[in-house]
């Protein structure tokens, strides 16, 4: 088998598997910088839902996807602050908090979404204009690579046309990584993750630096979800992250915190889900035709197994998800 | 006589652009003509199924129209418990002397999208997206293979299933990226049987300029001249004729078949699109339509034997 | 209160005035209504017993606190100190109990963090870097700014810890029991350093339970006693004795009275053993030595050479990596933290908080801790909560607990009182073997008193009990033989009567090779 | 004395407080009512009435509240043991399996025969699906919350495979085994309590709400009373504590875990063998989630968390009656008030703790 056609096998399904990745890949740098700075955030998934539902609304409301965009952000940086408040202010249980958040959102979104626009909690559908559609453009890279040869087919495929937020996620690894590593921001927060009690007497706010991350956390969550409603579908369902949040979660684990392992565990979660969806009812070799349920299943399998067989006992920050108090 | 009647939608809810919809349609239809009001539900449980049917009863509403298969046992129950009240319901038969059960020949409607589908398909690949890997699911997609290979019997159909929880039927997202990789794989037509999840599916088509094909009510408008047709279901027909026939004092209870012939199923014809059903494509669809009509062919029915001939 | 008038020749005012500093926390009454003044360029001492509230006063001019009431006075002028910035700002500089660094960053990121000055990182450490390297010449405090601060001594983290505050430009450093974790040699070298801070004109005060450290190190000292500052004095007027009495209200005999031991049969034997952290680095390195009954035998060491670790090994919490632990001639080196206890082996742990206690349990719930499969306190599959109360309430009166209150939640017993009720639950079993860790940290020198009499008498009931602590005072006024432990391994055996600074020898390994006779002993 | 949050009377603690939380996240809900157009003192009452008014109402309230004391048990007893078991859900999906298969093997022989074994099964089943997560986190440190998600999604993808592959009814369309033999399925209650003039309407109410308050006492012992129950307490406060003591952290996890999930299987004695007679996919409905809830509210305790199942049982009876009446409020509001609840039961439980402390301060003592 040449190299020309397992790249047409090949190429289809990279892409389809970087587009998956990426709400993953925004929630899952969302969750680092939250976790970094000692904040255990399992709503992920209910900012993205909210987002998602959020920015659905603005985007048909104003027709624009950038409108979407800037709502989607604000409304789950609101819910943040409330995750933010619970942990931080009221140093109440993080994991708690963070289910609440995940309930709220999946009502709240529908329930609002019933009564503005009686379609079962779904927002209009979006016209393309109010959309995040892909790019056209290809920097005629394509001819320059040379036209039908397997690595234009990988430009085209893989790299080039995907929507303006598929190359923001990935531009906001090596941003994350530079702000979190390379600046005295950087250097707080990761420190205020690991020894508030450090920080604190260092003269630094450990609150003030706590409630930046969960800030930040959200406004990626806020990518993620305007990604899911306004530019990968054309408006808001109900519950249409579908566990994306804690399989980013996962991944996070897995990426052992740092943001280039991040990328790379969302692509791995992404291409196993692409993947599943192009294996469905194609006959395996040696195995026969295998039931749909079982590629359904895989990238739950995986994630399970990736967590308990390889990773182990990840070490996460030391002091994420305790409560800072200053009385003994 | 006048009537009160109720509708019960399934767990897909009221606006699923479906068959749930479909079922308000009919009713609303009802409604404008006659300005009869009529009561509706939508349960969040299936406990509630029950509860919701007898709520309707006692408050004597009649007939009560319950949409989809899930309902059967309720009705069963409850039907029972009020021999009195006229029940109806869609896509299942429940053999009682106050039922009147409805069942659609989706695989007739089908095998016609199927038919104008391979017409249409200039890869000769077709894609179908599913809610779930359910019979009711496989009966569709047998249907729209048979008719497929009809045309041309080389034709390669590929098909994707989206979950396995109720969100299956409501997931956009995967339902686009099954499209996307049916698309890539070299699908141009692709027919959905998913609810909510085939807006992503349609979507999916119309972005990458290939064709879509609806079900249940007519989906062409979502994207004028990117939706091929849409596999009619007529249960808003269904639901309409049950609050006519209690109207009129003409209700019968019993099995209604409602295929091809009876004008139960057919496929989308609209402005919406004209342009994209060739001369010979419509030939071929209305010959194969009257090839089923007058028997001459028989499309296979899964639930018959579970299994797919084609 | 007494209080004699500085004989000081600085011109400057004070360098700090505390005026009717007042806290609580919670109930707790930690500083009560307190006036103090720090003489500039002086180095000022301050001692008191446990939760007497030092720290706490320290915490506060330090704005990690806020008092509830009072004023704190900066060279003469007030100073509103709202939090540690505002601190660091007005040239206040602190090294805490608990260091305040992140083990898992270097040196350097340690000391920049919160004065990098500089949003980009790079050049904040580039100068850092520089600065390091002056202060290290300066100061002779020399530490790898590279190295990650989790894989350093406890002495090096001090180092760093002062580092900070230098590095911040701090005129005043506020030290608190900095000596506890040092060897007697790296004790001297942090005096030298304090004078040279202090010949160039900045203010030291240090926080202590070393009296003797007071008289060596300090100009004048101030005690304090249940939050109050009861007598502020020049240090050449003190003796050991008068500093002691202000301290605890009343005389103390440092010495607890014991006869001498008649030592029996071997109890417990430890031949080589080793035990190693997740890294493979040893923590315990290739030990020997014995514990007879009727003995008390003592490991002296500075805190966190592997003493900790040592117990934990007998006591089966941590696994052996390498030779045998025998009780009576019995092999347990293999058996779980369950089966040894059954075998009469118990364990007073160094901190109760982490291991000796839940701190939410009641009282009476935590004196089953360890024991809680005695079918003493079962009837049939459950708990007999009379009996359970009954065992409380008896070993509170034994021991003296305070307030004698069983179903009391534990974490609202005062530190002394807590350890009570460890020492009640492991000493009221009559043991075999007693391990003990550090059994009077926290405790107040009445509370002391009665625990070391209580060892004593379980010596003399010919029980074996080997005892770790960092109070050399400690370990010579109870133990029979002293065994020195450093990074991991014996460094020699010597008798209580040994002179301080041989013991100091020991205890920072320059002893030979003292394993050998560790062996034999 | 005094802790970080100054102690306050046990019946502030355990009843005020919670009390107070729960009314806040009420209060909280009817603004959203209020948001939507709809005027919540109308919406309560139609609730109230709807779950309380008659007595089918009352006996649908207990029938869902069955359902979530078994899951408020099964989440209340994790976190004892500082686990936060998010998969009662799957759990109890697997147990209707479990009881599916009993109930079809011994199809037609009479309901207390075969109710014994049902429940044994469903209790196993749970506890089996609870297994793998339990051991993941205990011996290779992966964390429980994500993978007792991950369960949840795999036991209904299993169970789709089963319906339509394997157990479904030949012929039907929709994925679910046939009904169990009249004689095997538990009766309701209703026709044991007509002849006492006590009438239940339909409800669905079957004797398993028995069951439910058994495993409410027996968690009570077992958490209070017996060794098990205090070893898995020390892991959940101290687990170094645990290791000293002698307790091996790691077991007690796992067998917690089983038994979380064994509770968490029972629900579908309920659902499956007393109201549903046939397995049928998500006959769960939720209620792993409400378990959440239901434990929070009830502060872990089993009688806090048989009260609070009832507060629930009643929001979705009442919800059911209220979305009926008044479409506008879709069934999506239970969802809501349930989250606010976890909100200021759970995360916020402490923020009205200074306030009341104020009240209820007990005179700081001198400790001179
Ligand atoms: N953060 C806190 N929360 C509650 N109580 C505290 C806190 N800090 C100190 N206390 C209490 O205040 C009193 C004084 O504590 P402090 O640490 O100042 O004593 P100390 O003199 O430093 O004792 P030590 O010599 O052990 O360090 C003690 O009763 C202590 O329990
Ligand atoms: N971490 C803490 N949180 C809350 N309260 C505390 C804490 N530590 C101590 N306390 C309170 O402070 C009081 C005194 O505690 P502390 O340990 O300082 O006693 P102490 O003065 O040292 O007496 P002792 O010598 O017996 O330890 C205790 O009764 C307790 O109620
Ligand atoms: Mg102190
Ligand atoms: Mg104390």
């Amino acid at each position: 088998m040449d190299i020309a056609a397992v790249v047409d096998v090949a190429a289809p399904v990279l892409g389809s598997g970087i587009r998956l990745s990426v709400p993953l890949l925004f929630c899952c740098l969302a969750g680092l910088w939250s976790e970094r700075s000692g904040i255990v955030d399992i709503g992920l998934e209910g900012k993205m839902l909210a987002a998602a539902f959020a920015s659905g609304v603005a985007a048909a409301q104003w027709h624009s996807p950038w409108a979407g965009l800037a709502v989607g952000i604000l409304v789950s940086v609101a819910f943040a602050l409330v995750h933010g408040y619970a942990s931080i202010s009221q140093r109440g249980n993080q994991v708690v908090s963070g289910v609440a958040i995940n309930f709220l959102a999946a009502g709240l979104t529908v329930l609002l979404g019933q009564v503005w626009y009686g379609q079962g909690g779904r927002t209009p559908q979006l016209e393309a204009p109010e959309r995040f559609l892909s790019l056209e453009g290809d920097f005629g890279i394509g001819r320059l690579l040379g036209a039908g040869t397997p690595q234009a087919h990988l430009w085209s495929d893989v790299i080039a046309g995907h929507n303006l937020l598929v190359y923001a996620a990935f531009l906001a690894v090596p941003l994350t990584w530079v702000l979190l590593w390379r600046t005295s921001f950087g250097l707080r927060l990761r420190a205020v993750g690991d020894n508030p009690h450090a920080v604190d007497t260092a003269g630094v706010s450990v609150a003030g630096l706590r409630y930046r991350a969960v800030i930040v956390c959200g406004i990626l969550c806020g990518f993620a979800g305007t990604y899911l409603a306004v530019a990968q579908s054309a408006g808001f369902v109900r519950d249409m992250t579908a566990g994306k949040g804690f399989i980013a979660l996962a991944a996070l684990v897995f990426a052992k915190w740092r943001p280039f392992n991040a990328m790379g565990a969302c692509l791995l979660f992404g291409l196993l889900d692409a993947a599943a969806i192009r294996l469905q009812g194609t006959p395996l070799p040696g195995i026969g035709t295998v039931p749909v349920q079982v590629f359904q299943a895989l990238p739950y399998i995986l994630t399970v197994v990736l967590l308990a067989g390889f990773i182990g006992r990840a070490t996460p920050p030391k002091a994420s998800g305790v409560p800072y108090t200053k009385d003994r | 006589a006048d009537i009160q009647p109720a509708v019960l939608y399934d767990l897909g809810g009221k606006f699923d652009k479906s068959f749930n919809e479909a079922a308000f349609n009919g009713a609303e239809k009802f409604h404008k003509e006659t300005s009869v009001e009529f009561r509706d539900f939508e349960i969040q449980n299936d406990a509630q199924r029950e509860q919701a049917l007898r709520n309707f009863a006692r408050k004597g509403n009649s007939p009560i129209v319950a949409i989809g298969f899930t309902q059967a046992t309720a009705i069963e129950k409850v039907a029972k418990e009020f021999p009195d009240l006229k029940f109806a319901i869609v896509d299942m038969v429940v053999d009682l002397p106050n039922v009147r059960s409805i069942v659609f020949k989706e695989q007739e409607g089908s095998y016609l999208v199927g038919v104008l589908a391979a017409q249409a398909s200039k890869s000769k690949k077709l894609g179908f997206v599913g809610g779930m890997d359910i019979p009711l699911i496989r009966k569709f997609s047998c249907g729209y293979v048979g008719g497929a290979k009809s045309i041309d019997p080389k034709i390669e159909v590929f098909q994707n299933m989206t979950g396995t929880t109720g969100a299956a039927w409501n997931d956009p997202v995967k339902g686009g990226e099954l499209a996307k990789s049916q698309i890539d794989r070299g699908a141009d037509v692709i027919y959905h049987a998913a609810g909510g999840t085939g807006l992503g599916v349609l979507q999916a088509a119309a972005d990458a300029g290939k064709l879509g094909i609806g079900v249940d009510s007519n989906q062409n408008h979502l994207h004028p001249g990117k939706v091929l047709t849409s596999m009619l279901k007529r249960v808003d027909v269904a639901v309409y004729d049950a609050f006519a026939d209690a109207k009129a004092d003409k209700w019968t209870a019993g099995v209604k078949v409602l295929g091809l012939k009876e004008g139960g199923v057919g496929w989308a014809d609209d402005a919406n699109n004209k342009a994209l059903v060739t001369a010979e494509a419509r030939a071929a669809v209305e010959k194969a339509a009257a090839d089923i009509v007058s028997g001459k062919v028989v499309v296979h029915d899964y639930m018959a034997d579970k299994a797919c001939p084609y | 209160m007494l209080e004699s008038l500085p004989r000081s020749s600085d011109p400057r005012p004070p360098a700090i005035e505390f005026v009717g500093i007042d806290k609580r926390f919670g109930a707790v009454h930690a500083n009560r209504d307190i006036d103090l003044t720090i003489l500039a360029g002086s180095i000022h001492g301050l001692v008191g017993e446990n939760g007497a509230g030092k720290s706490t006063l320290m915490s506060i001019l330090y704005g990690f606190y806020q008092a509830d009431r009072g004023e704190i006075r900066i060279d003469g002028n007030p100073a509103a100190i709202r939090s540690s910035a505002d601190a660091i700002r007005a040239g206040i500089g602190m090294v805490h109990q608990q260091f305040m660094l992140v083990d898992t960053m270097t040196v350097l990121e340690n000391v920049l963090l919160g004065a990098e000055g500089s949003f980009r990182l790079r050049p904040a450490e580039r100068r850092a870097r520089a600065a390091l390297a002056k202060l290290a010449s300066d100061y002779e405090l020399w530490v790898d700014p590279d190295a990650v601060v989790g894989e350093l001594s406890v002495g090096e983290q001090q180092r760093v810890e002062i580092l900070k505050t230098l590095y911040r430009g701090a005129e005043i450093l506020i030290l608190d029991e900095p000596t506890a974790v040092l060897t007697p040699a790296e004790v001297d070298h942090l005096f030298r350093i304090l004078r040279r801070l202090q010949g160039e004109g900045k203010t030291v005060v240090v926080i202590t339970h070393k009296l003797k450290e007071i008289k060596a190190v300090t100009d004048r000292v101030s005690v304090m006693r249940k939050g109050e500052i009861v007598a502020t004095l020049d240090t050449a007027d003190t003796t050991v004795e008068t500093l002691a009495e202000a301290m605890v209200g009343r005389r103390v005999l440092l010495q607890v009275s014991k006869g001498p031991s008649v030592p029996g049969a071997v109890e417990l034997e430890v031949a080589r053993l080793t035990v190693r952290d997740k890294r493979g680095l040893s923590l315990v390195d290739d030990v020997s030595f014995t514990v007879r009954a009727g003995e008390i035998v003592g490991i002296a060491g500075v805190a966190g050479n592997g003493q900790s670790e040592l117990l934990e090994a007998i006591a089966g919490i941590r696994r052996a990596d390498g030779g045998s632990i025998r009780l009576g001639g019995r092999a347990i080196t293999a058996l779980d933290p369950a089966e040894i206890r059954t075998l009469g082996i118990a364990h007073i742990p160094e901190d109760r908080h982490r291991m000796g206690l839940v701190l939410n349990f009641s009282a009476e719930e935590n004196v089953i801790l360890g024991y809680q499969d005695d079918p003493a306190w079962s009837s049939g599959w459950l708990y007999d909560r009379t009996a359970i109360r009954a065992a409380a309430t008896r070993a509170f009166e034994d021991f003296d607990v305070r307030p004698p209150d069983p179903l009391l939640r534990t974490a609202l017993f005062s530190g002394g009182n807590q350890q009570k009720i460890v020492v009640a639950r492991e000493i009221g079993r009559e043991p075999r073997l007693l391990l003990v860790g550090q059994p009077t940290r926290g405790v107040d020198i009445g509370a002391i008193e009665a625990i070391h009499r209580r060892l004593i008498d379980l010596r003399d009931r010919g029980r074996a009990i080997l005892l770790v602590s960092a109070e050399l005072d400690e370990i010579r006024s109870l133990a029979d033989r002293v065994l020195c432990m450093c990074q991991g391994r014996i460094t020699g055996e010597c008798r209580p009567e040994a002179s301080e600074t041989e013991i100091g020898m020991l205890m920072a390994g320059l002893g030979g090779d003292g394993t050998a006779r560790g062996g034999r002993a | 004395m005094s802790a970080p949050h100054r102690e306050l009377p046990p019946i502030v603690d355990y009843a005020l407080l919670p009390l107070v939380n729960v009314t806040v996240a009420f209060l909280v809900s009817g603004l959203v009512v209020l948001a939507i157009g709809e005027n919540p003192i109308e919406a309560v009452r139609i609730m109230i009435a709807g779950a309380l008014g008659y007595s089918e109402g009352i006996g649908f309230t207990l029938y869902y509240a069955t359902d979530f004391v078994f899951t408020g048990l099964a989440v209340a007893i994790a976190f004892h043991a500082g686990l936060f078991n998010i998969g009662a859900e799957g759990q109890a999906t697997i147990g209707g399996l479990g009881v599916a298969l009993v109930c079809l093997t011994f199809d037609g022989a009479p309901w207390w025969l075969v109710a014994p074994f049902a429940i044994a099964a469903s209790a196993l089943f749970g506890a089996a699906w609870a297994y793998l997560p339990a051991w993941a986190q205990a011996r290779r440190g992966s964390h429980i919350v994500i993978t007792t998600i991950m369960f949840n999604y795999l036991a209904a993808t299993l169970m789709v495979y089963l319906l339509v592959e394997v157990m479904g009814k030949p012929g039907a369309m929709s994925p679910e085994t046939r009904m169990f033999a009249e004689a095997t399925r538990l009766p309701f209650l209703r026709d044991f309590l007509t002849p006492f003039g006590i009438d239940l309407g339909q409800s669905p109410l079957n004797p398993t709400v028995f069951v439910a308050m058994l495993a409410a006492w027996g968690v009570w012992l077992l958490i209070w009373r017996t060794k098990f129950g205090y070893e898995l307490r020390t892991v959940g406060q101290n687990p170094s504590a645990a290791v000293y003591a002698g307790i091996d952290p790691g077991g007690i996890v796992i067998v917690v875990m089983l038994i979380s999930g064994a509770l968490s299987g029972l629900l579908a004695v309920n659902e499956v063998m007393g109201t549903q007679h046939r397995l049928l996919l998500e006959f769960t409905a939720g209620a792993g989630f409400v378990g959440i809830a239901v434990a929070l509210m009830g502060r872990n305790h089993p009688v806090g968390v048989v009260l609070a199942a009832l507060l629930f049982g009643m929001l979705y009876q009442g919800g059911a009656e209220l979305a009926f009446e008044k479409p506008k409020i879709s069934r999506d509001m239970i969802v809501v008030i349930q989250a606010l609840v976890i909100l200021f039961a759970g995360a916020l439980e402490h923020m009205f703790r200074p306030t009341l402390a104020r009240i209820f301060a007990s005179a700081p003592r001198d400790d001179r």
